[in-house]
């Protein structure tokens, strides 16, 4: 099984998406247990193919048998490994919480799809991760755009049009993305990246190359929501159902950046993405602005959603940046950052769909004396916001450590500084949030607390269910546990992950 | 000359970059749902044929079906300068479904807001939105 | 020096957190089982800190590492002479202050008391934490703590001022160490590799390493970030933090938060950069000068303020300046001077917290200008509010004389003339801006009873607590709050003649800082 | 939400024998063609995807021809959907087979285990297979996006 | 807007221009696409899938991966077309 598990990754979400349809068209209810099982599955398999890499190095998994350059090969280093645990286990943790919030959300007819989808958009998700194709990350990288597109459309009120600019936008990205594998392909006439590893290096000098180059970074920054070319991303995640948004939120930026990565890493190596072009100078100074465009437009907003959305931009800037400042410590600030931003994300954003569920509140300002109704829920919401602004010892906090260690070590002061600024920012907004939960307006508590058993009455405490409290706890033990382990995560996993040009 | 050699030489990149910047400006620039997605095609179908362009061979090469292949072709060796490349072909048959499937969507989703707003356009969505907004 | 391996840190801070824990699920039902929590576990963790002093004493060093996060980057304690020092005051304080508000919130009926106790007991183990840590980042982690669990406590009215105050307090304490602390602490990584406190410093080795600019640089950011010990200019949060009630006032201007600020520069400076990087760089001197500015401009603001906590807190501002004064000199007799200053104004100035809230309780008075003849129904609270002033400016037989002494003494061995001025002259500053409350409060006729004109702006406290004492004929608060506040100030009487003990704590301090020398 | 439209009624057809009769005549061959399309993409153009849209093109004919309710007569929504589902099925499944028998996915050339062939040969059937799957898949996937589209969803009939 | 866009196209499309440069000319059979990877399929396919056309044999057997993911993003398609458009009653 060990030697089949790469494959049984992808084939196992695959197929068991087709038997959700099916199973569906028997018996609506048995979708919901179906999905979680396989999804656990899948967690396991990732896991399993993990323990396989630590072992024995890199898995080259040849589909159909055919060698590398001809047939498609999986390559699975530390890094895929790493990126598909995290996948797996959000998307399982995510459906496990899909259930009352789906059933709330979404009419009854389209639940069968909507897993059938939810499947989908995962195999897509991990199908890009674990291949060793570009065209291959191009195909899967359009099953989980059109899964996507999908399970944002069937949204709120303007979720349609948001889905459409998607649509549009994800298309030129993906298209871009085509042109810069056309590009490679005209000139090495290969597809493979490991065989595209070994050709490129003569041809770094070559136009087709750098413009093939650029192209992979516009699509995937396209994909990704890098701050200028993010316009697509808060509406979209707003107004998408909420298991929706946690899920997507967490995990399609991320693969995006994994394959941000790749291509500048592992297809060229840093020599060219680093020394050859300005690209990581370039790159830095966008993520800087990300980070502060997103923070300040986060403080402007009053929808919880879309105030996480902008953060979210502010967290891809995160990334980028460590990416960007092209060192050890930065580079492993990144990874550690993808794990920890889906952790929180995916937190934050089931959180709100938590109290979206119980109350019908969207918007910041509605959440007055919240604690009084929902205790638990508001616990977890400030130790996520505690981990998002990055106070120790959340998980948030490690990441940012490495990556303002990285630029320090870049000698990039400004980003270092930047990076603190950020945070503040984003403290500003939860602490905003916090005040608007536990200190209500004046007009309303001026007299609150003259008789305090009075007032519990008013607010009776109506936690969410546990279908969707289990999930949000199991974010917060990981918010909290990531922040302790992160010593060891990085010594048994990330430090393998940094590439060897640094 | 030498530019002359560099356009002829080059031409099929011409086209398809053309054809590529049309459906583009199409994309990013029409104010009609509608419009931007065939601009969306238009923006597919030039990469298709980059795509296949690559994949032609100057000197008699015809499509890549083994001639007299039939059953086991035990023996007859095979000239690959004869046929053309097929990679490209396999490719783009992979990114025309992908696209038709994108097109698909994008369709369903029209539909969706035609259902909602009944119009393409852009800026009468808008409106009726802000309406929509200042009746709440 | 030999080290003992012990979890004793982890329960004295951890003792706490499982208070305030039993606290929330106790809650509003059982109050006095709550407030039995409260004080059980104050006397529970005093008892362990003074079960670690021995090993103190014999010149042994407790620790105990949680877990490593990076090489250099660990979540550890470290009991040493300094820490206990400062574990021992902020552990006794606790009891006496848990008693005390008690006092305060029962007679005021203030509302959600459970949070108020809970922050309170989360704010002491933080507290702990700071004192017994053994890196700066365990420093950082707790002082975060400190900061974001003491502000639902100064916000704990809820009135818009209260809230605009604790926005105040949160922003600068929460902005700058973020800002500059952490930064700070990120280029100290960045250069020594590690942020293990070291009793020589761990900046000496650097210095060849990295220019004398960057050091400096991280030192002002240090400073800068530490802003809890209220140096000008970032002072502003301190008397913002006064609308909170006067026990929470006492913690954060007497116990848990100034000090902690204190006590961390004292740290950075002695057991992260080390006397001896200082004093070639000669930044010493140059902090010395800040603080005693600091000093002066904060007493003469306090000269202004009519409103009694408003004039304490800028009183407060300038005498932590004379801790950071005292360690900046680099001479033993400073430091001594400024640890035990630590101590000694500890009890002067929860003293007069404990009074004006005595004083508010019983008559709700806030104003200088109202507290003619209070002394006259308020004997036994304005009796410790003079002990406590005195203490204050440092007169012997009180405390404050000691610490003083010490001040004057290493400012003379740093052969610094300016300082013992700035030292002299806030002593009379001191004086003028405490003695005409005593004098007012005991020789002068009591005002006619305006107080109730007044009352309104003691907003929603006043209109939450049905005031018994109405009538102009005013007594004592409950003895619950005044039997405390003649503790503290009894202690100040006590330290004065017999410090041996602290001193001695002190000496062991100064031998592991100089060492040995 | 207010905008929401009234249904888009479907128009109730206009019979005309030139056109019905026409294709009356015409589908069948175009399925047959749509078979040898898919069948014979071994040795000339054509495979799944081809013959797929030529099987999906002949029912959307029908649809134009006569009106929706004809199309659904002849294939039923839900077993559209089957079909869509199986078409993949078949595909992954043979990956399975290949799976099962101990080569990697989509390894064909183990099926001579199991088929009268030697690994050449059973490469060349298990791609026969796959491309039976696809063929099925993108006629169903054609029809239910026509039907759908072209109606915008208010067809009767239970979907389930 | 639409200036801006025009840029915007006219920027991207020097670019593509720009890399044509480097680029193998129109049919030059031995540009690297056609004699790197490709011949391999011609010349076995017959022996490796007994299949002559070399297309329909690396689109199902030497890249059968990618064929597996399009017709899962055609299935996708179809599921998607009908859970957003089909109205359930």
């Amino acid at each position: 099984m060990t030697t089949q598990s790469p494959a049984l990754l992808i084939i196992v979400p695959l197929i068991s998406a087709i038997l959700c349809l099916l199973l569906g068209l028997i018996r609506r209810g048995l979708c919901y247990p179906f999905v979680v099982a396989v999804l656990g599955v899948s967690v396991i398999l990732s896991f399993d193919v993990m323990g396989t890499v630590l072992n024995d190095g890199v898995i080259r998994y040849r589909l159909g048998g055919w060698d590398p350059p001809w047939g498609i090969e999986y390559m699975i280093d530390h890094l895929n490994a790493f990126i598909a645990i995290i996948i797996a286990s959000i998307s399982f943790v995510v459906a496990i919480f899909s259930r009352k919030s789906i059933e709330h959300e979404l009419a009854k007819g389209k639940i069968i799809y909507f897993y059938t989808i939810y499947l989908l958009l995962f195999t897509g998700l991990m199908g890009i991760v674990v291949t060793g194709d570009v065209f291959n990350i191009y195909v899967f990288l359009e099953i989980a755009s059109l899964a996507g597109y999908a399970l944002i459309a069937i949204g709120r009120d303007r979720a349609v049009l948001a889905s459409f600019e998607y649509v549009v936008l994800g298309t030129v990205g993906a298209c871009f993305y085509l042109l810069g594998v056309g590009y490679l392909y005209s000139v090495t006439g290969s597809l493979n990246i490991m065989d595209l590893t070994l050709r490129l290096p003569e041809l770094y000098h070559s136009k087709v190359i750098l413009i093939a180059f650029a192209f992979f970074m516009v699509g995937l920054a396209l994909k990704i929501a890098l701050f200028p070319l993010h316009v697509w991303l808060p509406d979209a995640y707003t107004y998408a159902p909420s298991t929706v948004s946690a899920m997507v939120a967490a995990t399609m930026t991320k693969v995006g950046a994994y394959v941000m990565m790749r291509i500048m890493f592992t297809l060229f190596e840093p020599y060219f993405s680093i020394k050859l072009l300005p690209v990581t100078t370039i790159l830095g100074w966008v993520a800087a602005a990300a980070m502060i465009f997103g923070c300040i437009q986060a403080l402007a907003q009053t929808d919880f959603k879309r105030v996480l959305c902008y953060i979210l931009i502010a967290e891809v800037g995160y990334i980028v940046l460590g990416i960007s400042v092209g060192n050890r410590a930065g580079f492993t600030g990144a990874v550690l950052h993808i794990l920890n931003d889906a952790v929180m994300m995916a937190c934050l954003f089931m959180i709100a769909g938590a109290i979206y569920y119980k109350t019908g509140m969207r918007h910041i300002y509605e959440f007055a004396h919240l604690h009084k109704k929902m205790p638990v829920t508001v616990t977890c919401l400030v130790i996520a916001a505690i981990s998002v602004v990055g106070v120790p010892p959340t998980c948030g906090f490690f990441s940012k450590w490495y990556l303002v260690l990285g630029a320090i070590d870049a000698r990039q002061w400004f980003f270092a500084f930047l990076l603190l600024a950020s945070s503040l920012m984003v403290a500003i907004v939860f602490f905003k949030m916090m005040q608007t939960i536990f200190f209500a307006p004046a007009g309303e508590s001026a007299h609150a607390h003259i008789d305090e058993p009075h007032k519990e009455h008013k607010h009776s405490r109506d936690e969410a269910p546990a279908s969707m409290m289990i999930p949000i706890f199991i974010m917060v033990a990981g918010i909290l546990l990531l922040g302790i382990f992160s010593g060891q995560i990085v010594s048994t996993v990330i430090q393998f992950t940094v590439p060897k040009g640094f | 000359m030498d530019t002359m050699q560099f356009i002829i030489g080059k031409f099929n990149y011409w086209i398809y970059i053309v054809l590529m910047m049309i459906g583009f400006y199409a994309m990013i620039a029409k104010r009609n749902l509608v419009k931007k997605i065939v601009g969306m095609n238009i923006f597919q179908t030039a990469i298709i044929l980059f795509f296949i362009s690559t994949s032609s061979k100057k000197g008699g090469a015809t499509i890549p079906i083994i001639q007299g292949g039939h059953g086991d072709a035990a023996g007859h060796v095979i000239d690959a300068a004869q046929y053309l490349n097929p990679l490209p072909h396999v490719l783009m048959l992979t990114a025309i479904v992908v696209m038709v499937s994108t097109f698909g969507v994008a369709l369903a989703l029209l539909i969706m807001i035609y259902r909602e707003y009944r119009t393409f356009e852009e800026d009468e969505i808008y409106e009726t939105l802000e309406v929509m907004r200042l009746k709440k | 020096m030999e080290v003992v391996n012990s979890i004793r840190p982890i329960l004295a801070i951890g003792v706490s957190l499982l208070a305030a824990c039993l606290i929330l699920l106790t809650g509003e039902r059982a109050r006095n089982l709550r407030e039995f929590w409260t004080i059980l576990a104050a006397v529970v963790k005093f008892s362990i800190v003074m079960s670690m002093v021995p090993f103190i004493l014999d010149g042994k060093v407790i620790e105990y590492t949680v877990f490593t996060i990076a090489p250099g980057l660990s979540i550890g304690f470290k009991v040493d002479a300094l820490g206990i020092f400062f574990g021992i005051l902020a552990s006794f304080l606790w009891i006496i202050t848990s008693f005390y508000s008690i006092g305060y919130m029962r007679s005021l009926n203030e509302h959600a008391q459970t949070r108020y106790f809970a922050c309170f007991a989360i704010a002491l183990s933080a507290t702990m934490g700071v004192a017994f840590s053994s890196n700066m980042f365990t420093t950082f982690l707790f002082y975060e703590v400190i900061t974001v669990c003491t502000y639902p406590l100064v916000a704990h009215k809820e009135t818009p001022e209260a809230i605009k105050g604790a926005r105040k307090y949160l922003t600068y304490l929460l902005g700058t160490s973020i800002g500059f602390q952490l930064f700070a602490i990120f280029m100290t990584y960045n250069i020594t590799g590690t942020l293990d406190f070291s009793h020589q410093g761990i900046f000496g080795e650097a210095r060849g390493v990295v220019s004398d600019t960057i050091i400096i640089v991280t030192f002002i950011l240090f400073m800068a970030g530490i802003t809890k010990a209220a140096m000008m200019p970032f002072h502003g949060w301190l008397p913002a933090a006064m609308v909170a009630p006067t026990p929470v006032s006492a913690l954060l201007h007497a116990v848990a938060v100034v000090k902690t600020g204190v006590f961390v520069v004292v740290k950075v400076v002695v057991h992260l950069f080390g006397i001896n990087l200082l004093w070639d760089i000669g930044l010493g001197t140059a902090l010395a000068y800040f603080a005693s500015f600091t000093i002066v401009a904060a007493s003469v603001i306090a000269l202004t303020q009519d409103n009694l906590k408003a004039r304490l807190a800028y009183s407060t501002v300038s005498q932590l300046s004379y801790v950071i004064l005292g360690v900046a000199l680099l001479t033993p007799s400073g430091i001594t001077g400024s640890i035990m200053h630590i101590v000694l104004h500890a009890f002067g100035k929860i003293t007069l917290f404990f009074t004006a809230g005595a004083i508010y309780v019983a008559a709700h008075k806030t104003k200088v200008s109202e507290l003619n003849g209070i002394g006259r129904q308020m004997p036994f609270t304005m009796a410790a509010f003079t002990i406590g002033a005195f203490s204050m400016i440092g007169i012997p037989p009180f405390g404050g004389f000691i610490s003083k002494w010490y001040l004057t003494m290493g400012a003379i061995e740093a052969n610094q003339l300016p300082i013992i001025l700035v030292l002299v002259s806030s002593t009379i500053l001191n004086a003028c801006y405490f003695l005409p409350i005593v004098y007012a409060a005991f020789f002068k006729e009591p005002g006619t009873a305006h107080h109730n004109a007044h009352a309104p702006a003691h907003g929603v406290a006043f209109a939450g607590s049905h005031n018994p004492h109405s009538g102009h004929k005013l007594h004592e608060a409950p003895a619950m709050m005044v039997v405390p506040l003649m503790l503290t100030a009894l202690g100040t009487i006590v330290l004065f003649f017999a410090p041996d003990f602290f001193l001695d704590i002190t000496k062991i301090a100064l031998e592991n800082v100089t060492g040995g020398k | 939400m207010h905008y929401a439209v009234k249904e888009v009624q479907v128009k109730e057809r206009y019979p005309d024998v030139t056109i019905e009769t026409v294709c009356r005549l015409l589908i069948p061959p175009i399925q047959l063609f749509g078979l040898y399309v898919i069948a014979h993409g071994h040795y000339s153009p054509g495979g799944g995807f081809q013959g797929g849209c030529i099987l999906g093109a002949s029912f959307i004919m029908m649809f134009i021809a006569y009106d929706i309710g004809e199309v659904k007569r002849r294939m039923r929504e839900k077993l559209n959907t089957i079909l869509c589902a199986t078409g993949v099925l078949i595909y992954a499944g043979i990956g399975i087979l290949c799976l099962v028998l101990g080569a990697n996915y989509l390894d064909y050339g183990i099926l001579h285990q199991i088929l009268p062939a030697y690994p050449a040969k059973a490469r060349a059937l298990g791609t026969f297979g796959i491309e039976i799957g696809v063929g099925i898949t993108v006629m169903s996937v054609m029809i239910s996006i026509f039907l759908n589209i072209g109606t915008a969803g208010e067809h009767e009939g239970e979907p389930e | 807007m639409k200036f801006f866009a025009f840029i915007v196209v006219l920027f991207t499309g020097a670019l593509l221009i720009y890399g044509t440069v480097d680029m193998p000319d129109w049919g030059d059979p031995g540009s690297a696409p056609n004699s790197h990877v490709s011949p391999r399929y011609i010349e076995k396919t017959l022996e490796e899938t007994a299949t002559p056309n070399a297309v329909t044999s690396v689109l199902a057997d030497y890249r059968g991966y990618d064929t597996l993911g399009e017709t899962t993003v055609i299935f996708t398609a179809g599921v998607v077309c009908i859970m957003l458009l089909r109205r359930f009653r």
